[in-house]
């Protein structure tokens, strides 16, 4: 058994109106930021799991994900799996 | 997009042929049955254009034809309604009905149902069926002042149903708690027969100066007609024919790109937009993009106004590129206004949503041909005579036959379920356990019923009360339905929901003064569920002529079938009522220990439908409750004679659970549970004294030294009553007996089942699947 | 007595406080818009209710960078009565005038009823009319309601006597369920150091007439006349 | 003048309670999924932003988060930048 990092992210399907990502867009025009695009917000999740190996954490993360973490109907969801090892650094 | 006002095209409109735009499919017959028209109804489109329509014509028609927009198989039997008064100031036809309520002020209200798109997306279902009627009140010039919804679920042992409720509740919630509309009421009703296909129906109501009404008419030629709000996107397109369709296996995937997504803020920041943009007098006209969109606001405000609409679809302000003229005049995005500005005043619109922080575009303008006519890039793509278009859909009367299922299930002999005897304590506890019954505390504390300081009576009493702030009057509302009633008799149903709204009403002191209704049914072109609508209406409209509760308008939901199986007939009353004195509302709740109960109204031995027999037995069967139409008035003129006396310290409606339920409610409803003692002489089966749901009937409590005059005024008004007991000390007993049966307990075991049930049931929500 | 009261987009308890202000005299109430720049001389400052900007991103989170709050925070700088309930509380901890943050409440649900808060300090401008230990009867409706600071604040505030505001059982007693959303240390409502800006999630205004069932929200009304009173004398 | 795609993940400060994360966990542990850690819902802000330099992109999109994506009482935010290119592929 190991331990795996899981990363979903989870974003409004293209299309749907995304209120959040409007609100953004508007206050960081009005805050002086130029050459802003648009803005979209979703979710991200992180959590750990147990597996044998990263084939069967990824299965099992994306059946978490069609089930539960994600709205089939709203959202679309991108996930990412990675041996853990302690802090990942990035930025 | 260009900013100048297009300009109305030279051609003679009646000889304008668009041409088939680039891309467009070809109007084939299965092209005209993916859009819900029946061959017969593509005839007569040929008919009305004298040629074959394009395929944005054809979009159009459509959406303009379907039941939501066309009511074709219940127009005809909608005008046997009831819609005349003198305090009418407008009745159905317009986006909301509005009744005089003295003082030179008046009231919007109306219902609206949006069952499809919560089946697909709880949450944003229910939350842009509220943004909808929000906005329906306010196109016509009226604040919103509060918001009740009316739901229907499948039973909530599934998770699916639990995640169904759950959204829906949020989604309401959400919505007006932003708009900061507050919720007063509403109902929610569980049953195997609304699996896989709940209802969401949500009433609002406005008030306004009776001078600030303004009607959602495209007058004026050259008037520019524009764009408010927010953008077009692709959100929702055909929505409307989609509402009218049988959900299926499959409509969560099929329907994925036809959710639409509520903006609450942009909603909030539109409706003060649209009211400073009526009182500004630089309008003629507005109205709310609804179901189908730019098509149904466009072809209605003409249709009104019998002028013409001359609209340039790149002028439509976008969210997304690349859309196509039938994309834009079928979406349904949400938080739209379409308005008739007056000529030259292009700029002040402009200005009043800029400091809304919204946009305003000039899309087109009035013309006086009659035509809806739509340009894309100056090339005409659609040209289509309004008037056929708005009321030229054809209706139908159809054949309705009972069927045999209902009439076995109601000859069902029931007196097998009539014999226990004894303690009935368990049955009792259990029946305050099911959600039909228990506190419907966990939805209302999700919604915000305080804001705007003027709710009088919140969510929790027989109806809500919100005051006139400036005067001493107040206004309540309520809405009601019990569709297993209507499943077995749909005309008695119908009538008893009328008589349970007005009920409701005189029980919170409030005169019951007119009627808005939302009718959920399935499939009409089936005969029995053609019958059940036929019924229902009969039924609403001799109980609303009686009581001279107009219906002002209303909302029909069709098609609520799932693989083939409807829904109960579900004729949802929205009715509100007014009250003189806001210090005369009365609540549900004993208040004083010692007062007298008295029950006015006569308790039969009636079962059929009742929730005892479909939670104790898991059966509905039997005769629904018969409705005693002139006895129900009676009984309304003397609970309000006694709430103007100032008789009451509480009233309160018996229905669901019976007496047994209704007096628990009475009892733990209020600050403090209150113990119960009734004695009842009666020697019919107790099962039915408890539990039975005869119609007519009303808990009422007073100071023991008014008990005389309480049964005066009921002998007066030729009302049965009596007292049955008295109110017990806090924590107390909580005991009803008949010669023959008994429920004994302590007021906390029955605070605890009546506040717990819903909470231990949603408890589980989270722990399992969603979806 | 001028009172500001600001309206940001999506406001929706401005004109409750205005009208609670009215009605309960010696007030007079005044909107300012949230591009407005000046509060143009008024003598206290309410942040109302709402949902400004759809408390899309956090709440109040883009309502603090308004033109108006410029405005506001001088007047709180100079000493100046500032009243910030529930989304009012929400922008002034955005905006660095109050310490902390308030998260999605424990439960996750939108919150609408009312609650019980007991008056923790009278050295405000907003409670010397109450009685210490006063327990009000007050509704609030939030989603955002969880009050969280990292430890060394809380110990601050309670060091300082900054806490206005706790929920309470009927009786008074800090029990788990008198709280409604899982706030640290049971908070309602605070003071900033100079103990004039007081932010807090129940709604006062809408517990200040009879008819709507309770009038323990006038006591901070009355306060803050006082005090007004006292300053302009 | 370039395009860059901004990704920002916005997440609880550790140590901060997570409810949203606790819900999300007690609801994996009963769908039956063993093995899962602690999980914490953040939030992903997707822009674009125009700027002269991948440097100055991530410069201006530093200033965002600190000024308004994220508060620092409770969240900590990491930052993406990238040259736009069409659309990324990842998973
Ligand atoms: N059940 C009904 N009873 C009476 N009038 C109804 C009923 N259903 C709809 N109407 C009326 O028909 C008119 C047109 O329907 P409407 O609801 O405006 O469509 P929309 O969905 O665009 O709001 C309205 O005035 C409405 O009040
Ligand atoms: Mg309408």
């Amino acid at each position: 058994m190991s331990r795996f990092d899981i990363e979903v992210r989870v974003k409004p399907r293209p299309g749907l109106l995304d209120p959040q990502g409007k609100a953004i867009h508007h206050a960081l025009e009005s805050l002086g930021y130029p050459g802003v695009g648009e803005v979209r917000v979703g979710k991200v999740i992180d959590l750990t799991l147990e597996a044998d190996s990263e084939a069967e954490a990824r299965e099992r993360a994306d059946e978490m994900c069609r089930k539960l973490l994600s709205n089939p109907v709203t959202e679309d969801y991108q996930l990412r799996v990675r041996a853990s090892a302690g802090k990942e650094a990035e930025g | 997009m260009s900013d100048s006002t297009p300009t109305t095209s030279t051609v003679d409109p009646e000889t304008v042929i668009p041409a088939p735009r680039p891309g467009d499919p070809e109007i084939t017959p299965e092209v005209v049955e993916a859009h819900g028209l029946s061959p017969e109804e593509y005839e007569r489109v040929v008919g009305v254009m004298g040629r074959t329509p394009t395929f944005t014509e054809l979009g159009v028609f459509s959406a303009m034809w379907s039941e939501h927009c066309g009511y074709k198989n219940s127009k005809r039997l909608l005008s046997l309604l009831p819609t005349e008064a003198p305090w009418v100031i407008q009745g159905p036809g317009e986006n909301a009905g509005v009744i005089d309520v003295g003082d030179g002020m008046a009231l919007a209200f109306k219902i609206e149902s949006h069952n499809h798109p919560s089946a697909v997306e709880p949450y944003q279902g229910a939350a842009t069926g509220v943004g909808g009627i929000l906005r329906d009140i306010f196109t016509m010039g009226a604040r919103p002042i509060a918001v009740l919804d009316s739901l229907r679920f499948g039973d909530l042992d599934s998770g699916r149903n639990r995640y169904l409720f759950a959204g829906v509740v949020k989604g309401v919630g959400d919505y007006g708690n932003c708009v900061g509309i507050p919720n007063i009421g509403g109902e929610v009703f569980f049953d195997r027969a609304y699996d896989g296909n709940p209802l969401v129906n949500a009433m609002a109501l406005g008030l306004m100066k009776r001078e600030e009404l303004i009607k959602g008419e495209a007058s004026g030629t050259g008037n520019p007609i524009m764009a408010v709000g927010a953008r077009t996107g692709r959100d929702g397109i055909h929505g409307a024919t989609f509402a009218s369709e049988e959900l299926s296996e499959d409509s969560d995937e099929a329907s994925r790109p036809q959710v639409q997504v509520g903006d609450p803020f942009t909603e909030k920041l539109l409706l003060e937009a649209s009211l400073e943009l009526i009182r500004s007098g630089h309008i003629v006209g507005i109205q709310d993009m609804g179901a189908a969109g730019v098509t149904s606001s466009a072809s209605e405000m003409a249709g009104r106004a019998g002028s013409g609409v001359e609209l340039e679809m790149a002028d439509v302000p976008v969210r997304e590129e690349g859309m196509t003229p039938y994309e834009i005049l079928l979406s349904e995005s949400q938080e739209r206004m379409l308005v008739a500005a007056r000529k030259g005043r292009e700029e002040d619109v402009r200005k009043i949503l800029a400091k809304w922080e919204l946009e305003a575009e000039v899309i087109g303008e009035v013309t006086d041909d009659g035509y809806f006519r739509i340009l894309e890039d100056g090339v005409v793509v659609a040209n289509i005579p309004a008037l056929p278009l708005t009321d030229g859909c054809p209706t139908y009367e159809r054949e309705g036959i009972e069927g045999d299922d209902v009439k076995e299930a109601r000859a069902r002999d029931l007196t097998e379920f009539l014999a226990p005897e004894g303690d009935l304590t368990d049955p009792f506890l259990r029946l305050l356990g099911s959600p039909n019954i228990a506190s419907k505390r966990w939805i209302y504390d999700q919604f915000d019923t305080t804001v705007r300081t003027s709710t009088v009576v919140r969510p929790g009493s027989d109806a809500g009360v919100v005051r006139l702030r400036g005067s001493r009057k107040a206004i309540a509302a309520t809405t009601d339905c019990n569709g297993r009633y209507c499943w077995l008799n749909p005309r008695e149903g119908a009538k008893a929901a009328v008589a349970e709204a007005a009920r409701n009403l005189v029980c919170t002191g409030a005169l019951p003064t007119a009627v808005t209704n939302n009718l959920n049914f399935g499939n009409p072109l089936k005969p029995h569920i053609y019958f059940q609508l036929r019924e229902a209406v009969l039924g609403m409209a001799e109980a609303c002529s009686l009581f001279e509760t107009p219906v002002t308008g209303g909302n029909v939901s069709l098609f609520n079938e799932t693989d083939g199986v409807a829904i109960y007939p579900t004729p949802v009353i929205g009715m509100v009522g007014l009250l003189d004195d806001v210090d005369q509302a009365t609540r549900a709740f004993f208040t004083h220990e010692g007062d007298a109960i008295l029950v006015l109204g006569e308790t039969r031995e009636e079962i059929g439908g009742s929730e005892y027999l479909y939670r104790e037995h898991d059966l509905v069967a039997g005769e629904a409750p018969l409705v005693d139409l002139l006895a129900e008035r009676r009984l309304q003129h003397a609970v309000l004679g006694m709430a103007q006396k100032g008789l009451l310290r509480s009233a309160h409606d018996c229905a669901e659970g019976g007496l047994a339920a209704a007096l628990a409610e009475s009892a733990v409803g209020g600050e403090k549970a209150l113990g119960v003692k009734v004695e009842l002489t009666s020697r019919l089966a107790p099962v039915a004294v408890f539990f039975g749901e005869s119609t007519g009937r009303v808990v009422l409590s007073c100071a023991p030294d008014d008990e005389s005059r309480v049964l005066d005024t009921a002998r007066h008004h030729g009302v049965p009553a009596a007292r049955i007991g008295t109110v017990g000390n806090e924590g107390g007993a909580f005991a009803i007996r008949t010669p023959l049966g008994s429920i004994e307990t302590s007021v906390n075991e029955v605070r605890t089942r009546y506040f717990g049930a819903l909470p231990a049931l949603m408890e589980r929500t989270r722990s399992e699947e969603p979806v | 007595m001028k009172v500001a009261v600001i309206t940001f987009p999506g406001s929706n308890c401005d004109y409750d406080c205005y009208h609670a202000l009215k009605t309960l005299g010696g007030f007079e109430p005044e909107f300012r818009w949230h591009g407005d720049r000046e509060l143009k001389g008024v003598d206290a400052v309410f942040l109302p209710g709402g949902f400004s900007y759809g408390d899309y991103l956090r709440s109040g989170a883009i309502a603090r960078f308004s033109p108006i709050m410029e405005a506001v925070r001088d007047f709180a700088r100079s000493g100046g009565p500032v009243v910030g309930i529930c989304n009012g509380f929400q922008v002034l901890c955005e905006a660095g005038l109050l310490p902390g943050a308030l998260l999605a409440n424990e439960s996750l649900l939108f919150r609408s009823y009312d609650i019980h808060i007991r008056v923790e300090t009278l050295r405000t401008p907003f409670t010397s009319a109450y009685e210490r230990h006063q327990v009000l009867r007050i509704p609030i409706a939030h989603g955002d309601g969880n009050y969280h600071a990292d430890d060394e604040v809380l110990a601050e505030l309670e060091g300082e006597d900054r806490i206005v505001f706790r929920y309470v059982s009927p009786a008074g007693d800090l029990t788990p369920e008198a709280n409604p959303n899982g706030s640290a240390h049971h908070i309602a409502g605070i003071v900033n150091e100079s103990r004039n800006v007081l932010g807090m999630m129940p709604h006062p205004e809408r517990a200040v007439e009879p008819v709507l069932g309770s009038t323990d929200g006038a006591g901070l009304f009355a306060s803050l006349r006082a005090h007004l009173e006292g300053a302009l004398a």
